[in-house]
């Protein structure tokens, strides 16, 4: 039974992490590769707030505030330079709060991680975690829907396709583009504190290049403005990888081969889908 | 004497990134794509020289095994971002680039584990003088830098293909007008990227070892360079890799009395200095101004 | 309504405008022509704020709008439609127009959901697609139009934003003749309707100065000649600008 | 509206899940090696004569990732001994049945292991976890679940005290960093050098506090770390030397980044100064390559064992089932004897947790790795000492 709980409580963790790349990456088209940032730094303050005597419900609003102010910080980037220096930017966003988080050792127990993290007392074991989990993807989907049936919605369509005639049209486009970054901050952040419950520890390495390949795969599986095209998204990337599962590798190779299909997966995934990919932003 | 040295070691990292900057900067006007993957690349056209070496090649014919592979995989990346540089599809092409990039580390750290591996026996020969140390591979590193740059520079502002290049940098639709065959172009100059990139992952695995998964953080600090340097002149960009290496490993190599921050924090004021730079001119340091409709 | 005075716009050394100083009322129709490269559509980007200012300064309806970011310029009531047709091609031509009418008066975010607001909305979205003729695609994406057609759906879409001052960018660019006389009646009507000022910026002289009630020519970004559009047509210097003295 | 087109694929996702949950009944996850495989098998088909007590252990080990050596190592170790332990099945009356799972030196795959065995496989007696990553990991959830888990190589003091259910047959690392200290309180300036990876911080932390508390008048100058596999460290040499420091303490992981710091170190030719370092330079291969700089350096390590039965009966086990190099043989012998203990407090306790772990905090047993093996209701086994090593023209030699 347990281990259906998990993969249950992994799916829709999964869906709130593709409700988060689907609003920044699909709808809007900003490519914000700092989002594993985002993501370590809220779960970091979750853990260090929870270590230093704070009651988990508490944390968890420590952990938004904290993914919100780092999201507003790549929102005020965003929409200071251009967008390849924001994506760059971003990857290196990870870089250096790896080399943070394992430097400051004193706070963040450094390499070691932070293990033992409390979950809240109305959710004590897996089958509640699995539960929320659900209660909180169905919540995020549901919201989402409706955000794409609001004006919001529209704008966020056409923001990627053609930011200038937004422009034309009145319409702000640098709030826009905020808001959507602050948005999607806060679903990650939300997704990262359930995650972080479920397994209650936080590993130093977290959040590297693999966590940003399979927030990108999630991203390109919907790249479709519609919430079945989320929904896809997340299955095949939870189910993914207990296909491998069935293969006999050796043990002690299956991680790099795990990373190398996913990556040629995405490869793939991208040449059959991107006929029907609509241009890039048009500058004047 | 102790800043000199720090000086010197770091005037031969910052050359690595400057190769790899090279590179970039010729596939980035070029093509406009942010090739992530050419960081993996040059780890393994380092892998590709250490093959040679165990074979007992000599270390020419290494060099040669692993220019030629490297160059191959410069290829290879072009034919696979190929069809979405045409069709101007920015983040299609990065995430490529990315997925690219994780797929040749995990293949690398498949066939030669995640060890590091050695591409010369025994301790580095070394130079003293002044008090000060390099070693030879070090001082190779920093001539190649300084031919790179000079034959960088011939070849965009005085050779024929230099000028092509530039132009289609500058404007592709009128370039092609002008019967440019921009797809060959853009061939060539994945190839060439690739090969510069090639020498620099051989010349960082000579001046120490080299793991499967050393590639990102160089390929970061090399973007980084060249947006802080800013995208229209190359020597903005060789100015920017030095400062974005000298500085931290300043900062770093410092004692200030109490607070001494160790090298692990090297690549935050690496971040930090070129948010910095691009938050208060975010086109980069020697950018000029150009009308953009 | 428009008032533009000593205006001045460098890239790095080079300078586009120089010294443009120009007055429209309100309900006029103006055209601007010039050859390549004089200036013309930095003009109207200067006055839509898309490109900064060096010197000068942009009156509208008695607000100094210079400063003012592009999307202020838009809500002030100053439209804008581009070369290449400002259109979401990967929308329905409904949702273009939706776009404008749920943001021009500023809709609550669950105007979709009340049967109310949705059947005010449609109707106005099907009289602006009759008034352009292109109903029939009403539910097709933007991207299938002609060059022409997208011109109209992006006419159509400015009706809707409900501006008083239009600045229209080569709107025959790519259009074939018979389309062009539809596209005049329609900009024709734009501005009769809601007592509108237009600023047409055009090549094809013919097709502006049978709509225009005033001509300018710009030459290396400067005002060079301006009046009505029989008397420029009839003076020399017009000659010497596009065919060498 | 959209709302009914997109239902469709959630209810088609939701009933892909009925049926991964009911396809959970019998699912065991591959992660088990082939052999593995057979043993659980042959169980259950051989119906054996008399009432023969089956033994059901669980076993967390690094077998992908960095330290998949050591995993992979203690697995044929393990796989040796339950096959002997087995053929007398009917003689002992029990017979064991290990259900390996994948740790990958990593507290979140830990977890998730540990979820794996205690909820689908119903175990009780875990070996492991075997990093000290793992075993932190999962620490806060065995007294929840009332598992006794006793592993053979996390040396990271953090895992004293950490859980009652918790014990580790490994020295703690404080040994070695008391033994490293106690070298290093002979000098006035002191600095350090260590990598950003779990055992070495570990080691980095008990030498900063014991240095703190034993000799307080030497003085940390440099106190340097960096990122893990980190390939220059010529700034950060150039730093310590300009620091004045007179011992250095080398504490890199083992393997190619100790290699490639004894290379840096031996480019300043003109940096004399006494190296104090942990076994990852317990290895001829490195200290060859540099024998003049590596001169007079003092390796503090874990004590080897020597007796003849056990080198022999080691030897047995790399013939069937292959090396044990990187274990190494102190590490073989806690492997074998947690395996040994935890069966034996399954079988007296009849696969009774809690009464096992009251037993192996208070009684003594006897195993490979020392001959009275006490916990004293401490996390880590009493009574181990250090083994210091001096290099004489490029060779450790035994000191005392």
């Amino acid at each position: 039974m347990g281990y259906f709980l998990t993969i249950l409580s992994f799916f829709f963790n999964t869906l709130i992490q593709g409700v988060a790349v689907h609003l920044v990456l699909s709808l809007a088209g900003i490519i914000f590769l700092g989002m594993p940032t985002v993501l370590k730094a809220s779960l970091y303050a979750l853990a260090i707030a929870e270590k230093s005597g704070i009651s988990p419900e508490v944390s968890f609003f420590i952990a938004i505030l904290v993914s919100l102010l780092v999201g507003l910080l790549f929102a005020l980037l965003y929409t200071r330079v251009s967008p390849d220096s924001f994506a760059v930017l971003g990857m290196a966003s990870m870089l250096a709060l790896d080399a943070l988080v394992k430097s400051m050792d004193k706070v963040t127990n450094g390499v070691l991680g932070i293990s033992g993290i409390v979950r809240p007392g109305w959710m004590p074991d897996l089958m509640m975690v699995g539960i929320v989990s659900v209660i909180v993807g169905l919540i995020c989907l549901f919201f989402e829907l409706i955000l794409l049936q609001t004006p919001f919605g529209r704008k966020m369509r056409g923001f990627k396709e053609d930011e200038i005639t937004l422009q034309s049209m009145g319409i702000n486009t640098k709030k826009l583009s905020r808001f959507v970054i602050i948005i999607s901050s806060l679903f990650l952040s939300i997704a990262g504190s359930l995650f972080l419950w479920r397994i209650q520890f936080l590993d130093a390495n977290f959040g590297g290049v693999p966590a940003l390949v399979f927030l990108l795969t999630l991203g390109i599986l919907a790249l479709k403005p519609r919430i079945r095209f989320v929904v896809l998204g997340s299955a095949v990337v939870t189910f993914l990888p207990e296909i491998l599962r069935f293969f006999q590798f050796p043990s002690s190779l299956m991680g790099y081969i795990r990373d190398l299909l996913y990556a040629l997966f995405l490869i793939l995934l991208i040449h059959q889908l991107h006929k029907h990919f609509i241009p890039s932003r048009r500058t004047i | 004497m102790f800043v000199l040295q720090i000086l010197l070691t770091s005037l031969v990292t910052g050359t690595q990134v400057l190769l790899l900057a090279a590179g970039l900067y010729l596939i980035y006007t070029v093509t406009r794509t942010v090739h992530i993957a050419l960081g993996a690349s040059t780890i393994a056209g380092g892998y590709a020289y250490y093959v040679g070496f165990q074979m007992g090649l000599p270390w020419y014919a290494c060099l040669a095994f692993g220019l030629a592979f490297s160059a191959l995989l410069g290829l290879l990346c072009y034919f696979l971002i190929k069809p979405y540089i045409q069709k101007s599809q920015v983040l299609l092409a990065l995430l490529v680039s990315i997925a690219l990039g994780v797929a040749l580390e995990a293949a690398l750290a498949l066939v030669f584990g995640p060890e590091g591996r050695y591409l010369m026996d025994g301790v580095l020969p070394v130079f003293d003088f002044w008090g000060v140390r390099v070693t030879q591979v070090g001082l190779y590193t920093l001539l190649v830098g300084l031919f790179t740059g000079i034959i960088a520079y011939i070849f965009l502002h005085v050779l024929p293909l230099g000028r092509v290049v530039r132009a289609i940098a500058q404007h592709p639709q009128c370039a092609s007008l002008m019967g440019i065959k921009e797809r060959r172009v853009q061939m060539v100059i994945y190839i060439v990227a690739g090969v510069v990139a090639g020498i620099m992952g051989i010349l960082t695995g000579l001046n120490g070892a080299i793991t499967p998964y050393a590639g990102l953080q160089p390929i970061s600090m090399a973007f980084m360079a060249l947006l802080v340097g800013g995208l229209t002149d190359f020597r903005g960009v060789a100015l920017a890799s030095y400062l974005l290496v000298l500085i931290p490993e300043l900062i770093v190599s410092g004692n200030f009395g109490e607070i001494s921050f160790s090298s692990s924090w090297k690549m935050v004021f690496v971040f930090v200095i070129s948010l910095a730079v691009l938050a208060l001119k975010p086109n980069g340091i020697f950018s000029s101004v150009t009308r953009k409709s | 309504m428009l008032t533009v005075e000593n205006l001045f716009v460098k890239f790095g050394k080079s300078v586009i405008l120089h010294d443009v100083s120009l007055n429209i009322q309100k309900g006029e129709m103006v055209g601007i022509i010039g050859p390549n490269g004089c200036g013309k559509t930095t003009f109207l980007n200067a006055i839509s704020g898309f490109v900064p200012v060096n010197a000068g300064s942009i009156l509208y309806n008695d607000d100094d709008v210079t400063k003012w970011p592009a999307f202020k310029r838009a809500r002030a009531g100053i439209g804008r439609s581009f070369q290449s047709a400002g259109v979401f091609r990967e929308m329905t031509l409904e949702e273009n127009l939706i776009i404008a009418v749920e943001h021009a008066h500023n809709y609550a975010w669950w105007w979709k959901f009340s049967a109310k607001h949705r059947s005010i909305a449609d109707k106005m979205v099907d009289e602006a697609l009759h008034e352009v003729g292109l109903h029939a695609h009403k539910h097709s994406l933007a991207g299938v139009l002609s060059g022409g057609q997208l011109r109209l759906l992006e006419l159509a879409r400015l009706k809707l934003s409900g501006g008083d001052l239009m600045l229209i960018d080569e709107p025959t660019a790519g259009v074939s003749p018979a389309m062009r006389k539809i596209l005049a009646e329609t900009i024709t009507k734009l501005a009769k309707e809601g007592n509108r000022s237009i600023m047409i910026v055009e090549h094809d002289m013919k097709f502006l100065f049978d709509l225009v009630d005033r001509v300018i020519v710009f030459v290396e970004g400067q005002k060079y000649l301006e009046g009505k559009p029989e008397d420029v047509q009839k003076d020399k210097r017009l000659q010497e600008v596009y065919f060498g003295s | 509206m959209s709302i009914r087109k997109s239902l469709v694929p959630v209810l088609g996702i939701l009933s892909l899940f009925m049926i991964a949950g009911c396809a959970d009944a019998g699912y065991t996850p591959t992660s088990d090696t082939q052999e593995q495989k057979a043993t659980t098998n042959t169980a259950v088909t051989q119906e054996a004569p008399k009432e023969v007590m089956a033994v059901k252990l669980g076993s967390i080990l690094p077998m992908s990732g960095d330290a998949s050596a050591y995993g992979v190592e203690m697995k044929r170790a393990l796989d040796y001994r339950i096959a002997e332990m087995n053929a007398e099945a009917e003689k002992n009356g029990y017979k064991v049945e290990l259900i390996v799972e994948d740790g990958k030196c990593d507290g979140s795959a830990a977890v998730n292991a540990f979820q794996k065995l205690t909820d689908v496989d119903g175990v009780k007696f875990i070996i492991g976890g075997g990093c000290s990553s793992e075993s932190l990991g999962i620490a806060p959830l065995l007294a929840e679940k009332k598992v006794l888990a006793l592993s053979a190589f996390s040396s990271n003091p953090e895992v004293e005290g950490k859980s009652p259910y918790l014990f580790s047959l490994s020295y703690s690392d404080k040994l070695v960093g008391e033994g490293l200290t106690s070298e290093l309180g002979k000098y006035k300036k002191v600095a350090l050098i260590s990598e950003q990876q779990d055992y070495t911080q570990g080691i980095k932390k008990i030498v900063e506090a014991t240095l703190k508390e034993k000799f307080p008048e030497a003085e940390v100058v440099a106190n340097e770390e960096f990122a893990k596999g980190a390939t220059d460290f010529r700034n950060l040499l150039d730093k310590v030397k300009s620091s004045g420091a007179e011992v250095v303490l080398l504490n890199p992981n083992v393997g190619v980044t100790a290699e490639t710091l004894l290379k840096q170190i031996a480019e300043m030719k003109d940096w004399k100064v006494k190296f104090v370092t942990q076994f990852a330079y317990l290895n001829d291969k490195i200290l060859g390559i540099a024998p003049e700089t590596a001169e007079g350096m003092v390796i503090v390590d874990v004590p080897s064992i020597s007796e003849p039965a056990f080198v022999e009966y080691k030897a047995k086990i790399v013939a069937a089932n292959g090396t044990l190099d990187n274990l190494g043989s102190f590490y073989t012998a806690t492997a074998l004897d947690s395996l040994n203990i935890l069966t034996k407090l399954y079988v007296d306790t009849n696969g009774d947790a809690a009464v096992a772990r009251d037993t192996l905090a208070s009684q003594s047993f006897t195993g490979w790795s020392n001959s009275t093996l006490t916990f004293g209701g401490k996390s880590f086994v009493q009574g181990v000492n250090v083994a210091i090593y001096n290099v004489k023209g490029g060779k450790a030699e035994l000191q005392n």
